[in-house]
C-alpha cells in the first residue's frame, strides 16, 4: 500500500513549470500585460513612476480591489453581484448618517464609539443588502442578475431616499480618527486602504485555498448539482458568499467616503461594470469555478493604471475612453497566448 | 428495513425491501425509472406519494446531505463531479480532512490526496489523485465517483452503473469490493445492465419495466435468460 | 512671459453644457497665447472619478484648476491638497464655498430658479400647478434652481404638483419621455419647468410632445419655461415651442475661468464670487440671441 | 415501421397543456404579472389606460425592444453583449453625421439618396461593432463580457471623439422624411417604431423556430462543444449572432435618434443593464439556450409600465427607483410559481 | 487506408489501419488514451505529430464538421447532446431536414420527429423523439447518439462506449446494427470495456496500453484471457 501513493505512469511526462500553477494562469498573463503597460506609460509621462503618484495608484485601486475580491468569490460560485455600486454608496451613506446623528444626539458612551458605531452600522446595512441578495438567490432560487439588478436599483433608491438625494458627509467628534483610519498614510507613504486590501486579499487566498469552505465555493461554481449531491450546504455557502461580497463592497464604500470626507448620493454609479471587468481580467470566469484573490487585484491594477497612465500622458480626454476599452481588450488577448501555448 | 413508494410519472407503486449485508440487483431497461428510483432513496427527489422507512423509523430524507448522514452513501449515474477540481478535493467534497489552528480548520491537502490515492489503487484504477478531474477519461471519472464511497461507514449504498465505463480489471475490483461490504454488513443495490455482474454478486434481483416493479426474486431461483424476458417485457411478471 | 496650463473639470463630459465652456476657455487660452486650456473630467457624473482625476492633475503639475464641483464635500478635500501643492484653484458653474479655492465663476443657482419661476410668473400670471423637471437627484447646483423657482412662485397661484420634481439623470430621451408623463398624470397641469434644458435638447422630440397639447400652448394654457439658451433652444422657442428661456453663460464661464486664473497667477487679487449673469430669452428677444 | 411513430408509454401520462409549451415559459409567467401590474396601475392613476398614454408606452418600449431581441439572441448562445447602448449611440451618430455631410456636400444622386444612405452608414457602423465582437469571441475565444465591455467603452469614446462631445443632428433635404420613418405613426395611432419591433419579433420567431440555423443558436447555448463536434460552424453562427444584435441596436438608436430629432453623444447610456434585464425578465437565461421573441418584449414592456405606472401614480420620484427594483425582482419572483407547479 | 499517429502525451506512436467493411475492437484500461485517439480521428484534437491517411489520400482533418464530411460519423463517450434541444433535433443537428419556401428553408419538424422515431424502434429504445434530452435517462442519451449516426452514409464510424449505458436489449440491438454495418461496408471502431460485445462483432482487437498499442491481432487467433492479459500488462505484448 506504501507503493501505492508514489504510482508512477510511464505515459505520464512532469508538465513543465510553466504550466502549472500561478504561471500558468490568466493572472500570470495579465501580471505580464500589466508590467508592459506600465513600462509604455512610464515612458510616456515622466510622472507616472514619481512616488507621488504611485501612491495615489495604489491607494485608487485599493478603492475598488476589496470590492472585487467580494465579486470574484460570487463569481467563483457562478453568480454575479451588479449591486457592489449600490451598496458601496449605501454603507458610505449610513456611515455618515449614524456619525452625524450621534454628534447631533451627543451620545457618545465611550473614546472613539461614533466611529465605531457608525462604521458597524455601515457595514450592517451592506451586510444586509447581501444577505437580501444571498436568500433570494440561494432559496428562491432567482437568476443573480435579475436579483441583484433589482437591489442595484433598491438600494440606490434608499440612498436616494434617506438623503433626499443630497448624499451625506461624516461629521461629529470622531470625524478625524475616522479619516485616518480610511484615508490616513501608514508610515507616510503607503495608503492605509492598501493595508486593508492586502489583509482581506490574504484571508480570502487562505479561505480559498486551505479550507473546506474554499473548495465548497469552487465546487459549487464548477458543477452545483454535484456539490448538493455531495452533502454540501449549497444554499449557505451561496448566502455567505453574496454577504461577504456586500461586506467588501460596503468597506470599500467607508473607506472611499473617508478619501472624499463626503458620501455623494450617486457615490460609485456604473462601477459594478468596472468591478467586475476586473475580476474577470484578472482570471475569473463568469461561468463559475475559476477565479482567486491575486487575479483580482491585478485586474484592478490593470485598469486604474490604464485609467491614471492616459490622464498623465494628457491623451485627448475623448480619445482616453475608446483607449481604454481597446487596452482592456488587449490585456485579456495576451490570455490567448497562454491557452496557445498550453494546448 | 422497508421502503415503500408511490408514483412520480415515471415510478408507479414500486416497494420493496432490503436488508443489511444484503446485495440487490436492479435490473430494467433504459428509462423504467431505476435511476428515479436510486435518486429518491438519496433524498434528491421527493416520492410524489409513499413512505420510506430506514433502520426501522420512518425517515424522510430532505436532501441528499440528510441522507448521507443516515448512511445512504450513492454513486450516481452523472457520477456528480466537480470539473476543476482534483480527484482529492472531490473524494473529500463535504468532508474534507482538517487540521485546527485555534478556531480555524484548514485542509490537509497532503493526507487527502495520499488517500485518495489508496482508494485507487485499491480499485487498481490508473487516476492520479491529483489531476483535475476536467481532463480524465471517462473510467477515471467513475473511479472518482466509486472511490468517493468508501469514505465512510454507510449502512446503504446505492449504486447507479457503476461498472458503466471501466475497464474490465477494475470492474472484477468493484465486484470484489461489493463483496467486502456485504461481508461487513453493509446492504448494497446494484443497478447494472450487464447481466454476468448482477450474477456475481446479487442474492436477489428486482427488475423494473415502465416505472413498475415485474419481479423481486432471488437470484438462485432465478436465470439471466428469464431477467432478460423480464426486462425486454417477453415475460410479463414472475 | 511663462507658460501656464490650466485644467478645466467638467462635472460630466457628456453634457453638452460643458463643451460650451470648453469653447470658450479655448477660444480665450488662444487669444491669451500663453496659456493652454485642458478639459478633462469624468464621462459619467461621479464625484469619486471627478476627485480621483483632480489628483491626477495635480501629480501631473498644472498651473491652475477651474472644476465644476461634483460633490460639495468631496471637492473640498481634494481642492484643499491642490491648494496645499501650490496649485491655482477656482470653481466654475457649481462652488465648493467651504473650500480653500479662490473664486467661484459661474451663475448664481438660486437666483437662476427665480428667474426662471418670475419669467413662469411673467408667461402666466394666473397660476395653476406646475411640474419640474431636474437632472441628477445628487446635484447641489441644480437642487438650489429648483429651491429658487419655488421661492419665487411661493405666494402665488402657482401649486407644485406631486411626483415633481422627476429627475432625468441626464438623459435627453428619458427628460422627453417625463415631459410626456408629467402631462399625462397631471391632465390639468398649467407649466412645465425644466431647470436644465434636457427635454429641448432633442427639437424633434420635444415638437412631438408640444404637437399634441399645440392649442394650450399656444394659448397659454401649458406654460413651457426651459432654462438654458442653447442654439437648437432659441429656435425652438423662435418658432413658439416654449415661452421663455433663461440661460446661463457657459461660454463666458469658460473665458472667465481662464482670465481668473491667470489673474491669480499673476499675483493680482480677483473677486471670490464673479456671477457671469442670466440670459432671459421670450419671443420678444429671441432674434438678438440667435445671431 | 407506421407503428413506430405512434409509439405509446404505459407509464407515461400526457403533461397538462399548462405544463408545456408557451404556457409553461417563464414568459407566459411574466405576462401574468405583467397584467397584474396594468390592472394595479390603472386603479392607482386613471390615466394609465388612456390611448395617449398607451400609444406613449407602446412607443417607449419600442425604442429598446428591438435591441433587447438581439441581445436575446446572444443571450441564447450564452453570450453578452454590454456594447448595446454605445452601439445606439453610434448608429444615430453616424446617421446624423452622414446626412448632414451629405447636405453640406449637396451631394443627392436620387430622391431620398441622403436618407437611404445614411441610413445604410448608420447600420454599417453598428454592423462593424458586431463583427469586431463576433470575430474576437468567436475566433479569439475572448471571454464576451470583457470583449464587450471594451467594446461598450470604445465605441462610446469614437462617438465622443467624432463629435467632440457635442453630439449630432440630422439635418438636410430629407430630414422630414427621415422623422417620417422613424417617428410616424401608421393611421395617425401605431407609432412606426412598433410596426419595426413586431417585423423584426416575427422574423425572429421564424428564424429560432423553423429554422437550422435557429436550432443552431440554442444548440451553442446549451453544449456549444455538442454543437461543434456535430459539425455545426459554431464560429460563424456566434458571429452572425453578434453582428444581428449589433444591427437591432443599430436600428434602435437611428429610431431613438430619428424621434429626438438629434444624436446625442451620452445617448442611451448605461442602457445595456435595461436591456438585458428586460431580456433576462422575459426568459432568457443568461447560462444559454433559453429565450425567445415574445419573452423579450414582454420583459421590455415590463420595464417600461413600471417606469411610466410610477410617475402617474405620482410616486416620490426618490422612491420611483427603489420600487422599480423591488418590482422587477417581485416579477421575476412570479417565475417561481411555474418552477413549483411543473415540479 | 492507413492512419499514423504521433504522440500527444496520452498517446505515444500508435498506428494501426481499418479496410471497408472491417470492424476493429479497441480496448484497454481506464485512460489509456482510446478516447483521445478517437477523438484525434474525428478531428477534435491535432495529432502532436504523425499523420492521418484516408481513402487513399492524405487527410488534414481540421475540425468534427470536416470529419463529418470525409464520413467519420462518432458516437463520443460524453455523447454531445446538447440539453435544451428534443432527441429528433439532436438527431438532426447539423444537417437538419428543410423545405424551401423562395430563398428561404423551414425545417421539417414533423418528419424529423417521425424518423427520429423509426432510429429509436430500429434500436429498439424506449425513446420518445419529442423529449428533452435534458430530462432523459442515461441509456436513453444513449440512444440519441447511436441514432444520430444512422442518418448519413458514414464510410468509418467510431464507436466510443456505445453501450455503457444501455439496456441488454438495446445491446443486442447495437451490435446487430454493427453487423448491418459491416455488410454494407463500413468500417467500424468498437470501443467497449465489455469483452462478450468485441468477440460478438469484431474481426481484429487492438489493445492499447498507457498510450501505446500493445496488440493488433485477428479476434481468431486471440481469447478473452489473452485480451484481458495484455489491458492489464499481465502479458506485455502480442
Ligand atoms: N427530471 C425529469 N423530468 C421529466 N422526466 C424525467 C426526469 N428525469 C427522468 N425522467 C423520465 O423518467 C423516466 C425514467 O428515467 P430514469 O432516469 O429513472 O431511467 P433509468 O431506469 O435510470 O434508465 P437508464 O438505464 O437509461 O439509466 C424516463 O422516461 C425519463 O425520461
Ligand atoms: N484535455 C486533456 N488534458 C490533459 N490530459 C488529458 C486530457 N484528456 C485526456 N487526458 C488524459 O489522457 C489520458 C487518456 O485519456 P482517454 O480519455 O483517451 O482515455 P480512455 O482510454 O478513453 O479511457 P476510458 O476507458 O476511461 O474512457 C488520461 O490519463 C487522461 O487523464
Ligand atoms: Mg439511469
Ligand atoms: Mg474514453
Amino acid at each position: 500500500m506504501a507503493g501505492s501513493t508514489v504510482q508512477t505512469f510511464s505515459n505520464v511526462g512532469r508538465t513543465r513549470f510553466w504550466q502549472r500553477g500561478f504561471l500558468a494562469s490568466q493572472s500570470a498573463y495579465v501580471l505580464a500585460a500589466l508590467i508592459v503597460l506600465m513600462v509604455v506609460m512610464s515612458l510616456l509621462s515622466p510622472n507616472f513612476l514619481t512616488a507621488g503618484n504611485i501612491s495615489n495608484i495604489t491607494r485608487n485601486f485599493s478603492f475598488i480591489a476589496i470590492a472585487t475580491l467580494g465579486i470574484t468569490l460570487v463569481i467563483i460560485t457562478g453568480g454575479i453581484d451588479l449591486s457592489v455600486g449600490s451598496t458601496i454608496a449605501l454603507s458610505a451613506t449610513v456611515t455618515s448618517i449614524v456619525m452625524g446623528s450621534m454628534a447631533a444626539a451627543n451620545f457618545y458612551p465611550f473614546p472613539g464609539s461614533s466611529l465605531v458605531i457608525s462604521i458597524l452600522a455601515g457595514l450592517a446595512a451592506a451586510g444586509a443588502v447581501g444577505l437580501f441578495n444571498g436568500l433570494t438567490i440561494a432559496k428562491l432560487k432567482l437568476s443573480p442578475f435579475v436579483t441583484t439588478l433589482g437591489t442595484l436599483s433598491m438600494v440606490r433608491g434608499l440612498v436616494y431616499v434617506a438623503t433626499q438625494g443630497r448624499g451625506a458627509f461624516p461629521t461629529g467628534p470622531d470625524k478625524d480618527l475616522f479619516l485616518l483610519v480610511t484615508a490616513g498614510k501608514v508610515f507616510d507613504v503607503v495608503p492605509i486602504a492598501f493595508v486593508y486590501l492586502l489583509i482581506c486579499a490574504l484571508v480570502m487566498w487562505v479561505a480559498l485555498n486551505h479550507t473546506a469552505w474554499g473548495k465548497h465555493v469552487f465546487a459549487i461554481g464548477s458543477n452545483e448539482s454535484a456539490g448538493r449531491l455531495t452533502g454540501v450546504n449549497v444554499d449557505r455557502v451561496k448566502i455567505q458568499v453574496y454577504v461577504l461580497c456586500s461586506l467588501a463592497a460596503g468597506l470599500n464604500g467607508i473607506i472611499i467616503s473617508g478619501w472624499l470626507g463626503s458620501a455623494p448620493a450617486n457615490l460609485a454609479t456604473a462601477y459594478e461594470l468596472t468591478i467586475i471587468a476586473a475580476a474577470v481580467i484578472g482570471g475569473a470566469n463568469l461561468a463559475g469555478g475559476v477565479g482567486g484573490a491575486a487575479g483580482a487585484i491585478i485586474g484592478c491594477i490593470l485598469i486604474e493604471v490604464i485609467r491614471n497612465g492616459l490622464v498623465l500622458a494628457r491623451v485627448d480626454p475623448y480619445w482616453q475612453q475608446a483607449l481604454v476599452g481597446a487596452i482592456i481588450v488587449a490585456a485579456v488577448l495576451v490570455d490567448r497566448l497562454r491557452s496557445m501555448r498550453n494546448g | 428495513m422497508t421502503k415503500e413508494f408511490g408514483a412520480i410519472r415515471a415510478l408507479s407503486d414500486v416497494s420493496f425491501e432490503i436488508q443489511p449485508g444484503e446485495v440487490v440487483g436492479l435490473m430494467g431497461d433504459n428509462g423504467a425509472g431505476k435511476s428515479t428510483l436510486v435518486k429518491i432513496i438519496s433524498g434528491i427527489y421527493h416520492p410524489t406519494g409513499g413512505t420510506l422507512t430506514f433502520d426501522g423509523a420512518r425517515a424522510n430524507i430532505g436532501s441528499p446531505g440528510e441522507a448521507r448522514k443516515l448512511g445512504i452513501e450513492t454513486v450516481y449515474q452523472d457520477l456528480a463531479l466537480a470539473d476543476n477540481l482534483t480527484a482529492a478535493e472531490n473524494i473529500f467534497l463535504g468532508r474534507e480532512l482538517k487540521y485546527n489552528i485555534g478556531p480555524f480548520r484548514f485542509l490537509r491537502h497532503n493526507a487527502m490526496n495520499a488517500r485518495a490515492s489508496e482508494l485507487f489503487a485499491e480499485l487498481k484504477s490508473e487516476t492520479r489523485a491529483g489531476d483535475y478531474v476536467r481532463q480524465m477519461s471517462g473510467g477515471q471519472r467513475q473511479a472518482v465517483a466509486i472511490a468517493r464511497t468508501r469514505l465512510s461507514d454507510a449502512k446503504l449504498i446505492l449504486m447507479d452503473e457503476p461498472t458503466a465505463a471501466i475497464s474490465v480489471r477494475q470492474v472484477a475490483e468493484v465486484l470484489n469490493l461489493i463483496h467486502r461490504l456485504k461481508e461487513a454488513g453493509i446492504a448494497v443495490i446494484l443497478i447494472s445492465h450487464r447481466m454476468p455482474d448482477v450474477f456475481a454478486v446479487c442474492e436477489r434481483v428486482i427488475v423494473m419495466r415502465r416505472g413498475t416493479k415485474v419481479a423481486d426474486k432471488a437470484i438462485a431461483n432465478s436465470s439471466p435468460e428469464e431477467v432478460t424476458a423480464l426486462i425486454t417485457g417477453a415475460k410479463e411478471a414472475a | 512671459q511663462d507658460n501656464y496650463t490650466f485644467a478645466v473639470v467638467p462635472k460630466a463630459m457628456n453634457n453638452p453644457f460643458f463643451d460650451l465652456a470648453r469653447d470658450g476657455c479655448e477660444a480665450r487660452a488662444k487669444e491669451l497665447g500663453n496659456v493652454t486650456c485642458l478639459y478633462i473630467g469624468p464621462v459619467e457624473h461621479e464625484a469619486t472619478t471627478q476627485a480621483q482625476i483632480i489628483e491626477d492633475l495635480i501629480t501631473q503639475g498644472v498651473d491652475g484648476l477651474a472644476i465644476s464641483v461634483s460633490d460639495i464635500a468631496a471637492a473640498t478635500t481634494v481642492i484643499d491638497r491642490a491648494t496645499e501643492a501650490g496649485i491655482a484653484v477656482i470653481t466654475f458653474d457649481s462652488d465648493a464655498p467651504d473650500s480653500t479655492r479662490t473664486a467661484y465663476v459661474g451663475t448664481d443657482n438660486k437666483l437662476f430658479g427665480q428667474d426662471l419661476g418670475k419669467l413662469l410668473l411673467q408667461v402666466a400670471p394666473d397660476g395653476g400647478t406646475y411640474g419640474v423637471i431636474s437632472g441628477g437627484a445628487a446635484a447641489p447646483n441644480l437642487a438650489l434652481r429648483v429651491d429658487g423657482v419655488r421661492e419665487a412662485l411661493a405666494g402665488s397661484n402657482w401649486t407644485e404638483v406631486p411626483g415633481s420634481p422627476t429627475f432625468s439623470n441626464d438623459d435627453i430621451a428619458l427628460a422627453v419621455q417625463q415631459m410626456g408623463d408629467l402631462k399625462t398624470a397631471n391632465p390639468d397641469i398649467k407649466a412645465i419647468v425644466p431647470v436644465g434644458g434636457w427635454p429641448m435638447f432633442a427639437p424633434d422630440g420635444w415638437k412631438n410632445f408640444v404637437d399634441q397639447y399645440k392649442a394650450d400652448v399656444d394659448s397659454g394654457a401649458l406654460a413651457l419655461v426651459v432654462a438654458d439658451t442653447l442654439p437648437q433652444q432659441l429656435q425652438l422657442l423662435k418658432e413658439g415651442y416654449a415661452h421663455g428661456l433663461v440661460g446661463q453663460r457657459p461660454y463666458e464661464m469658460g473665458q472667465k475661468a481662464m482670465d481668473t486664473l491667470l489673474a491669480i497667477k499673476n499675483g493680482e487679487t480677483v473677486d471670490e464670487i464673479i456671477y457671469t449673469g442670466n440670459d432671459v430669452v421670450t419671443a420678444e428677444n429671441v432674434d438678438e440671441f440667435l445671431k
